[in-house]
C-alpha cells in the first residue's frame, strides 16, 4: 500500500436501506475506498450516540451513519430520530474539538449503492486531508499533558496579551 | 483505642463540600468518632504528609478520597494513600468521575491559566505572572505541583475499591455506606464486591422525583433564567434540561423539586458507559421537530433551530462525568476548541 | 430595498418612457437603484452572433463593476440586457475556461469578476416577487377598471429554462397578475411569449413584419385595448412598425404598446407626463379613455345549449 | 466472561472473495489473534452442502459454542448458515456473519486493503458473537381475514382469488361503487374488447361473494398491529340510504331534481344526480346522496327521493359509522390519479373548450357515456374533422413527472383507432416522443394504426393555441411541435385536441403510507420490498401492494399483481403462523424510572406506561425491533435483543482491532 494515511471509518448501516445499498454497490462491482468498515444495525434510529463516541475513542478516524431517506424508513421514522441525535451530537463534538467531517450522515436507499459508495470515497478523502484522529494517542496519549506541544503556542498567545 | 480502625479522608481537586458532607451526617459523626481513629484528615485534624509516609502499608483501614486528580500533588497523594490504605473509596463525584474540575478537559491547561491568571474581570496581573513549577528565590528554590493538562478521576491513576457518587454524597447514603464498612470491620459482615458503586438507588433520579411526567416533545430549550417552570410538572417537558433520566438516584431528587433541572452529579446508571452520550441521545430523541415526509433540508433546518436553543451541550451533559466519559477530554487543535 | 441598476442603451434613448416610469414607480415603492458606474453596451444580440468571447468580456465588465459597487443583485429593465448579463454570469460559472479567459480580458482593464457574485434579475421579477401584489394593491388610487390589456412578455425574459426563470417558460403569468391587481381586465393572449421579431427587422423585414402581425392580430382578436410589455425592443417593434404592418398586410391595427411600469404608475395616480405616456407612436390616448370608475360587471353566464358538455374549470389565478 | 469456542469459516466464494482477499491468511490470523477462536478454516464454497457439513461436524466434534462465517451478505445466506447451526444443535442466534464479499472483495481491487478489512470484519464478528445469546423466533398466528383497500381491477382480482380459495376478505372502496378506472373505459387496448363486458361480471362476483364483505363509500381511518394481527378502523360514510331496504330500483335517482358535474366517474364530461349511482352497473347497487349538493341538506326542503322511494329506504338522518375489524394481512390497491393537464398552461386545457383530457375522451367514446359514444366537440353536436392526440402530457418531463406513464402510448393509439372507426373522414394526428409498445400484441396494434392512416408526428408538443397565422388556421386549435424526424417546426390546425395525460400516484398517497406504516418513493408510488424479486410485498410484514399504486400499470399487469398479492396472502393464511425474528426490545421493569422518554419513540405504539407501577413496558407482540427506544433510553435499561449495547460495543472494538488503544499500547 502507498505510504499515504489510510483513514479508518466505522459505518453504521441500517439493515433495510443502506446496508443493502452497500450490498448493491458490491454486487454492481462499484469500486470505492476500502476504508469504511460496516456495522449492521436494524435502523439508523438504533445508533446510540455512545456508539459514535466509542468508535472515536477506539481509534476510528471517522464515523458514517447511513439510513433510509426520510419518509422511507422501514420503521416509519427511526431515521428522523437518528438525524435529531446526529445534529445535537455534532454540535457537542464540535465542543470536543472533533472536526465536522469526521462524523457524517447519509441517506441511501437500497437502490442507491452508488450514493453510498461515493459518500465513502468523499468522506475518506476529507478525513485523509484532516489526518489521523487516533484519540488515545493524540488526545489522551500525551499522558497528563504537561508537555502538550500542540497547546504550547497558546502560551505565547497568552503571554503577549 | 489503638484497636480502632483507622479512617483517612483526603482532599484533592475539589471544593471541600465532601468534607462538609461527612460532618453533615449529624449525630452519626459521633459514632464515626467512636468507631474510628482519624489517621489523616487535613480538613479537620492537623496531620502532615510525612505522618502518612510514616505509617506502615495498609495501616489505614478506610480512606475516603475526594477530589479529582488535577496536578502532580493529587497524583502523588493518591498513590501514597493507596499504599497505606486497605479500602480506597472514591468519595464524591470529583474522585469518582472528575466532576466540575474535569470540565476544564474541554479546554487546554494554557487556556485555563489564561482565564485564571489573565483574562478575567476580577484579575489584576499587570506583569503577567504565571505560577511556575520551580522558582528560584534568594531563600532558595520554591516548587509548585505540576498542573496536568487533563483532569482525571481517581481510578484513572490508582486502583479503587468502592465508589460513592454525589456532589456531595447525601448524608443518608454516606451513613449507609459507613455502616456497611463498620459492620465489616467490627463484625466481619460481608462487603459489597470490590469495585462496586455504593450509596445509590440503582434507578434513575426520575424514580425519586415527584414531578408529574408524561410523553415528551421539546420544541425549544430554556436556560434556567429564561423561564419560570410550571410547578409540579417534569422540567424536561418544559424545555429545561434535566439530567435526571440519565443519572442514578440516591440524592432524593432534591434539585428538580426546587425547579432546577438535575445537574447529573450522581453520574450514569450502572452499566452505562457514557452519561453524556446517553442523555444527549434521550433529549435529541424527543425534540419536536422534523417529520417523515418533509423535505430533507427542511427537517435538518427545523432540528437545527431547536438545537440552537440548547447552549453548551458538552458542559451540560458532561457536567460531572467528563473524566469518565468515552472521549474524556477535548481535542485541542480540532476545529471546535473552546466553544 | 436596494439594487444595482443597469439601464442599457434603450432606456437612455428610445425607451426613455420606460426609464421614466420605472424610476417613478420604483421610487413609490422605495426601491433604491445604484446605477452601474460607467456601464457599457450589453452586447445586445449582434455582437454575440459575431464573436462570443469579446461579447461576454464586454458584458461581464458591467458585472465586474456592479460587484465592485457591492450590488449583490443587479436589475435590468430591458430584456436583452437582462438576458445577456444573466447569460454571461451563467456561462462563466459553467465553464472554467471561459471564466479564465474573460477574467484575463477584464484584468487588462483592472477588473475581475467572480461568477455568481452578482444575481441578475429583471425589473418584472423585482416588482412581482420583491414588491409583491399586496403592496401594489395597497397603493392603488386609480384602478384601471375595464381597460382590456394583453400582457406581452416576449421571448427573452422567460427563456431559456436552464438558467432558471421566475415565471413559466412557456406561459408566464406574473404580469397578468399585476395587471389584474391594477383592476385591468386581462385578455387571453396565447402569443404572450412569442418572439416580436427582434432584430429580424434588420435582417429580413418581411419575416419580422409577419411575426409582429401575428402578435398584433392575436391581441386584437382577443379584444385588447392595448398591449403591455416589459421590453424596449418588443415595444419598439410593435409600436414603430405597426404602420408598416398595416401597409404590408392591409390591416388596420391600432394597438398602443405601453410598459407595465406605465400601467402601474397610472394606477398609483401618477400623471401621464411623468410616466412618459404620449411618447409612444401609436397613441394610447384613445385606449386609456376606456378606463372607468366602475369595476367591470360580472360576466354573465353564457347560455350553453343543453347538448353542450361541461367545461373543465380553471381555478382563477 | 467465560471463554467461548468460536468456529470461524472464511469462504472463497470461488474467486469472488479469494480473488481479492487472502482468505487463508484471514483464517489463520483469526485463529491466532482472537482468544475465543477455537477453529478457523477457509473453504471454497461455504454455502455448499459440504461447506455446511463442515460447520455441523465442528459444532458436534469440537463442541463449538459460537459460529462465524465470513462470506457474502447476511441478506444472502444468513438463513442458510443458521440452518446448519440448528441442525447441529446450536442455537441459530449464536451465529454471526461477516460480509467480506459485497462489502469488501467486490468493492475494491486493493488486495492488501481488502484483506486488512476482512480481518477487521471477521474479528468484529467474533467479538460480537461471543456476546450473543440464544434466542427463539417468535411464532405469530395469522388471522385468516384479509383487508383489501381499493376496488379497482387489481383489488377486485385479489379479492376474488382469496375469496374463491375460501378466505374471508374485506374490500374497502372510497367511491360509491367498485370498478375503479377500468369501469370508466370503453374499449381496452390492444384487443379492443369492451371494458364493461369483462369487468362487470367480476364486479358482480365481488359484490355477491359469500366470502367478501364489500364496504363501498368507506375509508380506512387507522391501522394498528402487525402481520397476522392488524386492527383497522374503517369509516363507512353515510349513504343516506338504508341498504337493508333499498332494492336499487333507481327511482330516487330519476326523481332527484338536482344534477351536478360528475368529476369522478364522468371525468367532468358529464353530469350526475345528487342522489346517484356512478353508473348503472354499479356494485353495490345502492345509490348515495351527495350531501354537499343535496337541496334537502342545504335548505331542508325537497325530499323528492324520500317520498318517491317505494321501500322508504332513504334515511336523511343516517350517520357515518366506524367499524373495527381485525385482519391478518392487508393488500393495498389504491390505484392512481390522472395527471391534471391544467398544470401545463401552454397546452390550453381549460382555456380552449375543445381540448379534452384522456379520461374525458374515454367517457366520450363510451357508449354509456354523456354523448353515448359520439365523438363531438364541446358544444355536444359538431363532429370534429381533425383530431390531435398529444402523448406524454406530464410524463417524461422534468418539470412534472420524469417517468414514463407506460399506458399513454397504447391508449392514445386506441383513441386514434376509435376516431378512425367512428369518424372515417376525420384526420387524426398523434404527437409522440417515442412510441412505447412493450406488451403482447401492442406493437402489432401500432402497425395496425399505421395502416389505418393515423399521422404520427415525432415531437413533443410546444403549445396549443388558437392564434391563427393564416386562413386555414382560423377557428382551429393549432398544435405546434418540432417534427424531429424531418427536422422542421410544424403547426397542425385541428378541431379537437386530446391530451394523453400521464399516471400519477394518488394525491393522498403519502398519508396512506403513513397510515399503513410503509414507504412511498418521491413520486408517491408505494415502495416494494424488492424492485425485481419482490414487487408485491412491502417492507412492512403483512402488507402487500397491487396495481398502479406501485407504479404505472395497464390492466393485465394490475390483474397479474393483484392475483400475485392474493397468492402471497393465501400462502401465509395456509401456514397459519409465521416465525418472526426475536429481535425485540425489553425494558428492565426493576430499573425503569418511569421518565417516559421512550414513550413516544415507538412508531408501532408498542411501549405502554403503567401509571400504577410508574414504569414503561414493551408489548413484545407489537415491537418490530428497530431499537430506536433502546438508543433513546437514558438509563440504558432497555435492551434490544440481538443488537444489545454490549454486542455493538464489542463489534466496534473488534472492528478497530488494528487501531484500538488496547492493541496500540500493548
Amino acid at each position: 500500500m502507498s505510504e499515504q494515511f489510510e483513514p479508518v471509518i466505522v459505518g453504521f448501516l441500517c439493515n433495510w436501506c443502506s446496508y443493502r445499498a452497500a450490498d448493491l454497490a458490491g454486487t454492481a462491482r462499484i469500486k470505492y475506498a476500502p476504508n469504511m468498515r460496516s456495522i449492521r444495525v436494524m435502523c439508523s434510529g438504533r445508533v446510540d450516540p455512545q456508539f459514535v463516541l466509542k468508535a472515536l475513542r477506539q481509534g476510528a478516524d471517522g464515523v458514517l451513519i447511513a439510513g433510509c431517506h426520510p419518509g422511507e424508513c422501514h420503521y416509519v421514522n427511526g431515521n428522523i430520530k437518528a438525524i435529531r441525535r446526529f445534529i445535537l451530537l455534532k454540535k457537542m463534538l464540535r465542543q470536543l474539538g472533533v472536526e465536522e467531517q469526521r462524523i457524517q450522515l447519509v441517506w441511501a436507499s437500497a437502490s442507491e449503492g452508488i450514493i453510498l459508495a461515493s459518500k465513502v470515497d468523499e468522506m475518506t478523502e476529507q478525513i485523509r486531508a484532516l489526518g489521523p484522529l487516533n484519540w488515545n494517542k493524540t488526545v489522551l496519549g500525551s499522558g497528563n499533558g504537561h508537555h502538550d506541544e500542540i497547546a504550547e503556542p497558546m502560551v505565547e498567545e497568552v503571554l503577549n496579551v | 483505642m489503638s484497636e480502632k480502625p483507622k479512617l483517612a479522608m483526603y482532599w484533592s481537586a475539589s471544593c471541600g463540600g465532601c468534607e462538609i458532607s461527612v460532618l453533615n451526617i449529624h449525630e452519626h459523626i459521633l459514632t464515626v468518632d467512636e468507631v474510628f481513629d482519624i489517621a489523616f484528615f487535613p480538613c479537620i485534624a492537623d496531620f502532615k504528609v510525612k505522618d502518612v509516609e510514616g505509617y506502615p502499608d495498609g495501616y489505614i483501614d478506610v480512606c475516603l478520597f475526594n477530589g479529582a486528580i488535577r496536578n502532580s500533588e493529587g497524583e502523588e497523594m493518591a498513590h501514597l494513600l493507596r499504599k497505606k490504605s486497605k479500602f480506597m473509596v472514591a468519595y464524591g463525584s470529583c474522585a469518582y468521575e472528575g466532576c466540575i474540575p474535569a470540565l476544564s478537559n474541554l479546554t487546554s491547561k494554557e487556556a485555563t491559566f489564561n482565564t485564571v491568571y489573565f483574562d478575567n474581570p476580577s484579575i489584576d496581573n499587570p506583569n503577567h505572572i504565571l505560577p511556575q513549577e520551580v522558582t528560584q528565590m534568594p531563600e532558595g528554590e520554591l516548587t509548585l505541583p505540576a498542573f496536568w493538562h487533563t483532569v482525571k478521576a481517581l481510578d484513572q491513576v490508582i486502583d479503587v475499591d468502592y465508589y460513592l457518587p454525589g456532589c456531595p454524597p447525601e448524608p443518608p447514603q454516606i451513613w449507609a455506606v459507613l455502616q456497611v464498612i463498620v459492620g465489616a470491620l467490627l463484625e466481619g459482615k460481608p462487603l459489597p464486591p470490590k469495585g462496586s458503586m455504593v450509596g445509590h438507588t440503582g434507578v434513575a433520579v426520575c424514580e425519586e422525583c415527584p414531578l408529574e411526567k408524561s410523553e415528551k416533545t421539546i420544541t425549544r430549550f430554556y436556560r434556567p433564567y429564561e423561564i419560570v417552570p410550571e410547578p409540579g410538572i417534569c422540567l424536561l417537558e418544559q424545555g429545561i434540561v434535566c439530567n435526571g433520566p440519565a443519572t442514578v438516584g440516591g440524592c432524593g431528587a432534591l434539585c428538580p423539586q426546587v425547579g432546577m433541572g438535575c445537574r447529573g452529579c450522581y453520574g450514569p446508571l450502572p452499566g452505562v458507559e457514557d452519561q453524556g452520550g446517553k442523555m444527549l441521545s434521550a433529549i435529541a430523541s424527543v425534540i419536536g421537530a422534523g417529520e417523515a415526509g418533509m423535505e430533507e433540508h427542511e427537517i435538518e433546518q427545523q432540528i437545527e433551530d431547536v438545537v440552537a436553543t440548547l447552549a453548551d451541550p458538552a458542559g451540560t451533559f458532561y457536567r460531572f462525568s467528563m473524566a469518565h466519559s468515552l472521549l474524556q477530554r477535548a481535542k485541542i487543535n480540532g476545529n471546535g476548541k473552546g466553544e | 430595498m436596494k439594487y444595482g441598476f443597469y439601464p442599457g442603451c434603450s432606456l437612455e434613448k428610445n425607451a426613455y418612457a420606460y426609464n421614466q416610469s420605472t424610476m417613478a414607480v420604483t421610487k413609490a415603492f422605495d426601491i433604491e437603484f445604484v446605477e452601474v458606474e460607467d456601464w457599457n453596451c450589453c452586447g445586445a444580440t449582434e455582437y454575440i452572433a459575431i464573436d462570443l468571447l469579446p461579447a461576454y468580456a464586454l458584458i461581464s465588465r458591467n458585472l465586474a463593476i456592479a460587484a465592485k459597487q457591492q450590488s449583490e443583485q443587479l436589475v435590468a429593465a430591458c430584456s436583452a440586457c437582462f438576458l445577456n448579463l444573466k447569460k454571461a454570469d451563467h456561462y462563466m460559472g459553467e465553464s472554467h475556461k471561459l471564466n479564465e479567459k474573460i477574467n484575463k480580458a477584464l484584468a487588462a482593464g483592472g477588473f475581475n469578476y467572480e461568477p455568481g457574485s452578482v444575481k441578475v434579475r429583471h425589473l418584472l421579477d423585482i416588482i412581482y416577487n420583491d414588491v409583491g401584489i399586496e403592496a401594489i394593491q395597497e397603493k392603488i388610487i386609480k384602478p384601471l377598471y375595464q381597460l382590456k390589456v394583453a400582457p406581452y412578455y416576449g421571448c427573452l425574459v422567460p427563456r431559456p429554462a436552464k438558467m432558471g426563470s421566475f415565471d413559466s417558460n412557456e406561459y408566464p403569468t406574473s404580469m397578468d397578475e399585476i395587471m389584474r391587481a391594477l383592476g385591468a381586465t386581462v385578455v387571453d393572449f396565447p402569443l404572450k411569449a412569442a418572439c416580436c421579431g427582434g432584430h429580424m427587422t434588420q435582417i429580413s423585414e418581411d419575416v419580422a413584419l409577419d411575426m409582429m402581425r401575428r402578435i398584433l392580430k392575436n391581441a386584437t382578436d382577443n379584444r385588447a385595448d392595448l398591449i403591455v410589455t416589459l421590453c424596449p425592443m418588443c415595444q419598439f417593434n410593435l409600436d414603430a412598425y405597426q404602420e408598416s404592418v398595416n401597409k404590408k398586410f392591409g390591416t388596420k391595427y391600432n394597438l398602443p404598446i405601453l410598459y407595465f411600469t406605465q400601467m402601474i404608475g397610472l394606477a398609483l395616480g401618477m400623471s401621464e407626463q411623468e410616466l412618459g405616456i404620449g411618447k409612444e407612436l401609436v397613441s394610447a390616448k384613445a385606449a386609456l379613455t376606456n378606463i372607468s370608475e366602475e369595476p367591470p360587471p360580472k360576466p354573465k353566464r353564457v347560455r350553453r345549449s343543453k347538448e353542450a358538455l361541461p367545461l373543465p374549470v380553471l381555478e382563477e389565478v | 466472561m467465560s471463554k467461548e469456542k468460536v468456529g470461524v469459516y472464511v469462504c472463497h466464494c470461488g474467486t469472488n472473495i479469494a480473488g481479492t482477499v487472502d482468505v487463508s491468511d484471514v483464517a489463520t490470523w483469526a485463529g491466532e489473534n482472537n482468544d475465543n477462536v477455537a477453529v478457523a478454516r477457509d473453504y471454497k464454497f461455504m454455502c455448499s452442502s459440504l461447506g455446511q457439513e463442515l460447520i455441523e461436524e465442528d459444532i458436534k466434534e469440537q463442541g463449538l459454542t459460537r459460529v462465524v462465517v465470513a462470506a457474502c451478505s447476511p441478506h444472502m445466506h444468513e438463513k442458510t448458515f443458521r440452518g446448519a447451526c440448528e441442525r447441529a444443535g446450536l442455537n441459530s442466534y449464536l451465529f454471526e456473519m461477516a460480509n467480506i464479499r459485497e462489502h469488501d472483495s467486490w468493492a475494491t481491487t486493493n488486495k492488501e486493503a481488502a484483506t486488512q478489512k476482512a480481518k477487521a470484519l471477521v474479528n468484529a464478528a467474533v467479538d460480537r458473537v461471543v456476546q450473543q445469546s440464544p434466542l427463539e423466533p417468535i411464532p405469530v398466528d395469522i388471522n385468516p381475514n384479509t383487508l383489501i383497500v381499493g376496488g379497482g381491477i387489481a383489488g377486485i382480482t385479489a379479492a376474488l382469488e382469496l375469496a374463491d380459495a375460501g378466505n374471508h376478505v374485506i374490500l374497502v372502496e372510497r367511491e360509491p361503487s367498485i370498478g375503479g378506472h377500468m369501469a370508466q373505459l370503453d374499449k381496452t387496448f390492444p384487443t379492443l374488447d369492451c371494458s364493461a363486458c369483462i369487468l362487470t361480471p367480476k364486479m358482480f362476483d365481488a359484490g355477491n361473494h359469500d366470502n367478501i364483505t364489500l364496504l363501498s363509500y368507506s375509508e380506512v381511518e387507522s391501522v394498528d398491529g402487525y402481520i397476522g394481527n392488524f386492527t383497522v378502523n374503517i369509516r363507512k360514510k353515510a349513504k343516506s340510504v338504508d341498504e337493508e331496504l333499498c332494492t336499487g330500483c333507481g327511482i330516487c335517482e330519476e326523481k332527484c331534481p338536482i344534477r351536478v358535474v360528475d368529476d369522478v366517474f364522468e371525468a367532468g364530461l358529464g353530469y350526475r344526480k345528487v342522489c346517484y349511482r356512478p353508473f348503472p352497473q354499479a356494485v353495490p347497487k345502492f345509490p348515495v346522496i351527495d350531501r354537499e349538493n343535496c337541496t334537502y341538506f342545504r335548505t331542508g326542503k325537497c325530499r323528492l327521493c324520500e317520498t318517491s322511494c317505494p321501500t322508504n329506504a332513504i334515511k336523511f338522518d343516517q350517520e357515518d359509522e366506524t367499524l373495527q375489524l381485525t385482519v391478518g394481512n392487508i393488500i393495498l390497491a389504491t390505484g392512481y390519479d390522472l395527471f391534471d393537464a391544467r398544470r401545463i398552461p401552454q397546452y390550453g386545457f381549460g382555456r380552449y373548450e375543445n381540448i379534452f383530457s384522456s379520461l374525458e375522451f374515454e367517457r366520450m367514446v363510451n357508449a354509456a357515456g354523456p354523448t353515448s359514444g359520439k365523438i363531438v366537440l364541446r358544444d355536444g353536436v359538431t363532429t370534429p374533422e381533425s383530431v390531435a392526440i398529444v402523448h406524454c402530457v406530464g410524463s417524461r418531463d422534468k418539470n412534472y413527472n420524469e417517468y414514463c406513464s407506460k399506458v399513454c402510448c397504447m391508449y392514445s393509439l386506441k383513441f386514434a383507432h376509435l376516431v378512425h372507426e367512428r369518424l372515417p373522414d376525420a384526420e387524426c394526428y398523434n404527437f409522440y416522443i417515442d412510441m412505447r409498445t412493450p406488451g403482447k400484441g401492442y406493437e402489432e396494434f401500432y402497425h395496425r394504426l399505421l395502416e389505418e392512416g393515423t399521422h404520427f408526428i415525432r415531437g413533443r408538443v410546444a403549445n396549443v393555441t388558437d392564434a391563427a397565422l393564416n386562413d386555414n388556421e382560423v377557428n382551429k386549435l393549432i398544435v405546434q411541435a418540432e417534427d424531429t424526424l424531418i427536422g422542421t417546426q410544424r403547426r397542425i390546425p385541428v378541431d379537437m385536441v386530446i391530451l394523453s395525460s400521464g399516471v400519477e400516484s394518488r394525491h393522498d398517497a403519502k398519508e396512506v403510507t403513513q397510515l399503513f406504516k410503509m414507504g412511498c418513493d418521491f413520486d408517491g408510488f408505494f415502495i416494494e420490498r424488492h424492485p425485481k424479486l419482490d414487487p408485491i410485498a412491502t417492507m412492512t410484514e403483512g402488507i402487500f401492494i397491487a396495481g398502479a399504486c406501485q407504479g404505472p400499470k395497464d390492466i393485465p399487469d394490475s390483474v397479474a399483481q393483484g392475483a400475485a398479492a392474493a397468492a402471497r396472502v393465501a400462502g401465509l393464511i395456509q401456514r397459519g403462523t409465521v416465525m418472526m425474528e426475536p429481535v425485540r426490545a425489553h425494558i428492565d421493569q426493576e430499573k425503569c424510572s418511569g421518565c417516559r422518554i421512550c414513550n413516544n419513540m415507538c412508531p408501532y405504539n408498542a411501549i405502554v406506561f403503567h401509571e400504577d407501577r410508574n414504569v414503561s413496558e414493551v408489548v413484545t407482540a407489537l415491537c418490530q425491533g428497530c431499537g430506536t427506544c433502546v438508543a433513546a433510553c437514558p438509563s440504558g435499561i432497555i435492551s434490544g435483543a440481538h443488537f444489545t449495547n454490549d454486542q455493538v460495543f464489542s463489534e466496534i472494538e473488534g472492528i478497530l482491532w488494528d487501531v484500538s488503544p488496547e492493541k496500540v499500547l500493548a
